[in-house]
């Protein structure tokens, strides 16, 4: 006779799928030059708004974006959180600042980090410039930008 | 000079995650029995056999708490060749995906049979379960069915 | 708009973190048995199932509908599954009501759920797709930032987050369905939980749970012939719109502000503060409660904190939001709009048990998903229209 | 109950890699142009509602994304199913029944050629019993064939000549992704892919999207010289035990055509999401389709099968031929789940 066991309550099911992915038309104009330390977003033909990173559409007007505009590396802060857990996926430890910044020369915030500046500092209408990782590190990702940081004087 | 834009982005990328998942009375019963080298159904009150055991009479819609011993072997009611088995398929050579009727039940379960060559399958065959040495409470404690 | 249809039956889990006792399908059953039982019927009368369920990652079970109809008796009839981010459980009731108001049915059980412990809300959400432009700060990162823009905006003291907490969770001790029970719940403790993202500290924060919810709409005929009393409803609405365009506002969405607009004007609501008498509304963290109460014309524009302060929405206010606990203390993603649908039923039924509030006549039941960008509502009254 | 019709119709190219463009890229364009078919904008549209999976994409919540491709300010009046935007379509008929809208825009999307799709399918089954042995959906399919041959109800030329019809047929549709003349020997001569099935028995990969307008009575009137009107629909479910199932036959199929009312009169065209051969032979059964009803001249899923969008394809290639003029009545139909678990069927009438 064999031994009693536990009965099964639970089972473990291995799900792994393989996908490759595609970046989109518009992100992949957005993704090369940036690659090239420019910032290119696109302009709205119906509300003239200038969105990066750029989609190839504007979800407010619902049409296609193409004209393609170079923006500034230096904006403004619009909102901000700190953030105080580990969060997966990501390198960084923290706490960092996640803000949303609003380049200038654009009319949506893009979601970036804000560093060399103590977090407590950070504030809403703080002026911030990019930190460009060296240009030998620059990639087809926004992360070529490693944060930004306070303008002096702001 | 900037190179010419790409014309395509692409990059692969996994999504794979081990769900856990609980099994309830039923299936955890079920589970239990095959580890044992036992298969069980569940009986509907008017009396059909399910197999697996199923926690719900798809037909009145009741739940099913009475159990029944079926056997390990049984008749291949349809099936399908995989040719070319593709890298989630457990086996990694020609086999067959079946419904198979085991003796007892009243409906078909389905699992992979070991015959071989497609020329060894017909509808109507009986088969039997190779079952696995080491078994841990999973519908893979049987490897495979193969013909008796 | 259409025919006249009231929730009849109300069905849902146990939430919690882990229910390990049994399938995906027993745990929708159970919240399905209990709405049936509820609205007297069997299986056989009802004549649509209408499916919600947020990501199908959480459970690796695409379209589980297809699964599930054994377990929900959906086999011969027709069975819908909606996925409208967070608001879906809020739309799926939504879509079950049309199913009734089109006039061609007459009996329909919603189900939602999510079963979140077969594997992990963090890992579903992130995401692991290359390219992505933004810095990936999780998704207390991108709703965050506008909670401290609200709290600048107005300034608003930081305990009033804290205190929403508290008040969510001393609910939930009158609710034995909630999954979060902390009977020593105080400020002190929200205060001194650690913080994510600033603002938003721990306690301040919705759980992971397993559970799920259904509910039995019944046309006329049949809701006068159920065994508990009717929740009617009043008029139902979904709005929504882009995650980010240039000018959205994130801190009073006009999604959310359309949404209500709609179910206010087809449930005759003119001044909510006075006719709405108990509110449920998705607030995943506790300060969407004080935004909430300004978009939904509660109180004027910043002057939500305040009601917050003065405690008109606790369970003794005169506009209790969240008398079951809400989605801070419970939050099985899928379910969760359809429980804030349900426990609004429940009130104007009068059988929300020791969270009843006192008369309830008029409640809104309220759901949100995605950036700002879904919002599903309805109106429930004890009176028929 | 009120009366709707179908007044616009578009689907993208079908291909087997749309390339760089993204799902809200491929939308974008089918939602534009069948708004200006009729000349209306989003201001006009009083729902929208949409069929995708975020499997397909690989990320939850996916579907998100194609909300860019509308206009959403001020914000729309919105749904989405996870489901064929066939039954988009019917969420937005419940909302038009109810008196809750008039115009309503429905769309459906996906690329399948970024994931492994038969392995994607694999999760739609039982989690416990079935997923562990990954059972992909052609396997499944093939099941269901064999039982047919088994049972004599077809032979394996039957189903060669659905694909040769289909191939043919799709030579008319400029977005057919598959088309050209092969004759059944050819076709018979082709190797077992998953047999019984070969791999001219199986849709294609594609990706795509599209885009379709439904109105109440007196907008459709309003909009549309020739509306295509719904006269009957009704959708069905089936058990997930496939071995439960007597898989020749499509009961719920049969159920929801009886409901619909395919019987009630003559039937020109009959659109049938079969994205295998032998599938659209069991529809044809249980629809009760004569031998002279034109079925799929489309070319049908065979031809291009844009996953959540092929089943309401299906609806737009029958209206498109009664607002032509080219048919008086029409069947269309849309699938979920293995095997056919789960089917629409709807009649149109001009």
């Amino acid at each position: 006779m064999s031994e009693t066991r536990e009965p099964i309550t639970g089972i473990e099911v291995p799900i792994n799928l393989q996908f490759k992915f595609t970046a989109g038309k518009a992100l992949t104009r957005f993704l090369t030059s940036i690659r090239e330390g420019r910032i290119v977003g696109q302009r709205c033909p119906g509300c003239n708004n200038v969105y990066v990173p750029p989609r190839g559409m504007c979800a407010a007007c619902g049409i296609p974006t193409e004209e393609e505009v170079s923006v500034s590396d230096e904006g403004v802060i619009e909102s901000f959180t700190v953030v105080h857990i580990p969060i997966p996926g990501n390198p960084i430890k923290p706490p960092f600042v996640a803000a949303n910044i609003l380049l200038d020369g654009t009319d949506m915030a893009c979601l970036h980090r804000v560093s060399e500046v103590d977090n407590a500092k950070v504030h809403v209408g703080m002026r911030v410039k990019a930190r460009w990782k060296p240009r030998e590190e620059w990639d087809y990702t926004f992360e070529n930008i490693a944060w930004f940081r306070p303008v002096e004087g702001s | 000079m900037a190179e010419p834009t790409p014309e395509l982005l692409t990059k692969s990328f996994e999504l794979g995650y081990t769900y856990t998942r609980s099994t309830g009375p039923v299936i955890g019963h079920f589970l239990s029995e095959l580890r044992e080298g036992r298969i069980v159904g569940t009986r509907t009150s008017d009396g059909r056999v399910l197999v697996p055991a199923a926690e719900y009479d798809p037909v009145s819609a009741e739940a099913l708490t009475e159990f029944v011993n079926v056997g390990d072997e049984g008749v291949v009611t349809t099936w399908s060749w995989v040719v070319d088995p593709i890298s989630h398929h457990l086996m990694q050579k020609p086999f067959a995906f079946a419904l198979i009727q085991l003796d007892g039940a009243d409906v078909a379960m389905l699992h992979m049979v070991d015959a071989g060559s497609e020329s060894a399958m017909r509808s109507g065959m009986r088969v039997r379960a190779r079952w696995a040495a080491e078994r841990r409470g999973s519908i893979t404690d049987i490897i495979c069915f193969e013909p008796t | 708009m259409g025919n006249r249809v009231a929730v009849v039956g109300i069905g849902q889990t146990k939430h919690k973190s882990k229910h390990k006792d049994v399938s995906i399908a027993g745990l929708v059953r159970q919240a399905a048995e209990r709405a049936l039982e509820d609205a007297g019927c069997t299986w056989k009368d009802i004549d649509a199932l209408i499916l919600g369920k947020a990501p199908d990652m959480f459970e690796g079970v695409v379209m589980p509908e297809l699964y599930l109809t054994d377990a929900l008796g959906g086999n011969g009839k027709p069975v819908l599954r909606v996925h409208t981010a967070g608001s879906v459980g809020g739309s799926t009731a939504v879509v079950a009501a049309n199913y009734v108001q089109s006039g061609a049915f007459r009996r329909v059980l919603t189900v939602s759920f999510e079963k979140q412990s077969e594997s992990n809300a963090t890992w579903a959400l992130s995401p692991r797709m290359p390219f992505v432009p933004h810095v990936n700060a999780g998704a207390g990162g991108f709703f965050a930032p506008y909670m401290r823009l609200y709290m600048e905006r107005y300034g608003v003291p930081a305990h009033i987050g804290c205190m929403v907490a508290v008040k969510d969770r001393l609910n939930a001790l009158k609710n034995p369905y909630a999954h979060l029970q902390i009977p020593d719940i105080s400020l002190e403790m929200v205060q001194q939980s650690p913080m994510l993202w600033e603002p938003i500290r721990f306690l301040e924060s919705c759980p992971s749970s397993d559970g799920a919810c259904a509910l039995v709409l019944a046309d006329e005929q049949h809701a006068a012939r159920s065994p508990n009393p009717p929740a009617w409803i009043l008029g139902t609405s979904t709005r929504a719109d882009g995650s980010m365009y240039a000018g959205k506002d994130n801190i009073h969405p006009a999604s959310l502000i359309a949404c209500a607009k709609d179910v206010y004007s087809k449930a005759g609501i003119t001044d909510p503060r006075r006719q709405i008498d108990v509110a449920e509304l998705y607030v995943p963290f506790s300060w969407y409660e004080p935004m909430y109460l300004e978009t939904l014309g509660l109180c004027g524009e910043g002057e939500g904190w305040k009601l917050v302060e003065s405690g008109v929405t606790a369970l003794d206010g005169d506009v209790p939001i969240n008398a079951s606990g809400g989605v801070l203390s419970s939050n099985p993603i899928g379910a969760s709009g359809m429980l804030r649908f349900g426990e609004a039923a429940l009130q104007v039924r009068g059988m929300a048990g020791a969270h009843q509030v006192e008369g309830a006549r008029l409640a809104i039941g309220h759901a949100f998903g995605g950036a700002h960008s879904y919002y599903a509502m309805w109106a429930v009254s004890a009176d028929k229209p | 109950m009120r009366e709707a019709a179908i007044i616009g119709y578009t689907q993208s190219a079908q291909r087997r890699y749309a390339g760089a463009a993204n799902e809200s890229e491929l939308i974008m364009p089918v939602v534009r142009e069948v708004m200006q078919s009729v000349g209306v904008s989003q201001k006009d549209i009083d729902f929208t509602c949409s069929g995708s999976c975020d499997y397909f994409q690989g990320a939850a919540f996916a579907f998100v994304e194609g909300l860019n491709a509308v206009a959403t300010a001020p914000p729309i009046r919105e749904s989405h199913v996870e489901m064929d935007a066939a039954w988009a379509l019917y969420e937005c008929l419940l909302k038009i029944w109810s008196g809750e809208a008039d115009l309503c825009l429905v769309y459906g999307f996906s690329k399948s050629s970024p994931g492994e799709l038969r392995s994607v399918l694999t999760l739609q089954l039982d989690p416990y019993y079935q997923v562990p042995l990954w059972p992909d959906a052609i396997s499944l399919a093939a099941l269901q064939a064999r039982a047919m041959l088994d049972a004599g109800i077809i032979s394996e030329r039957d189903m060669a000549e659905v694909v040769a019809r289909s191939r043919r047929a799709a030579l008319a549709n400029p977005k057919a992704q598959l088309s050209g003349e092969s004759s059944v020997e050819e076709l018979l001569a082709q190797p077992g892919f998953v047999s019984p099935l070969r791999r001219h028995d199986c849709a294609p990969i594609t990706d795509g999207a599209s885009a379709l307008l439904v109105a109440s009575a007196e907008t459709a009137r309003r909009l549309c010289a020739r509306p295509a009107w719904i006269r009957g629909i009704d959708h069905r479910m089936e058990t997930g035990m496939l071995g439960a199932r007597d898989l020749t036959r499509s009961p719920s199929a049969r159920y929801a055509g009886a409901r619909a009312g395919v019987s009630a009169g003559a039937v020109d065209v009959a659109e049938l999401h079969a994205p295998f051969s032998h599938q659209e032979i069991i529809l044809r059964r249980e629809l009760g389709l004569a031998d002279g009803v034109s079925i799929n001249p489309s070319g049908g899923a065979l031809a291009g099968n844009v996953m959540m969008a092929a089943g309401l394809d299906r609806f737009g290639h029958v209206a498109t031929r009664i607002m032509q003029g080219e048919a008086g009545r029409g069947v269309a139909h849309a699938t979920s789940g293995a095997c056919l678990q789960q089917n629409l069927v709807a009649v149109l009438e001009a």
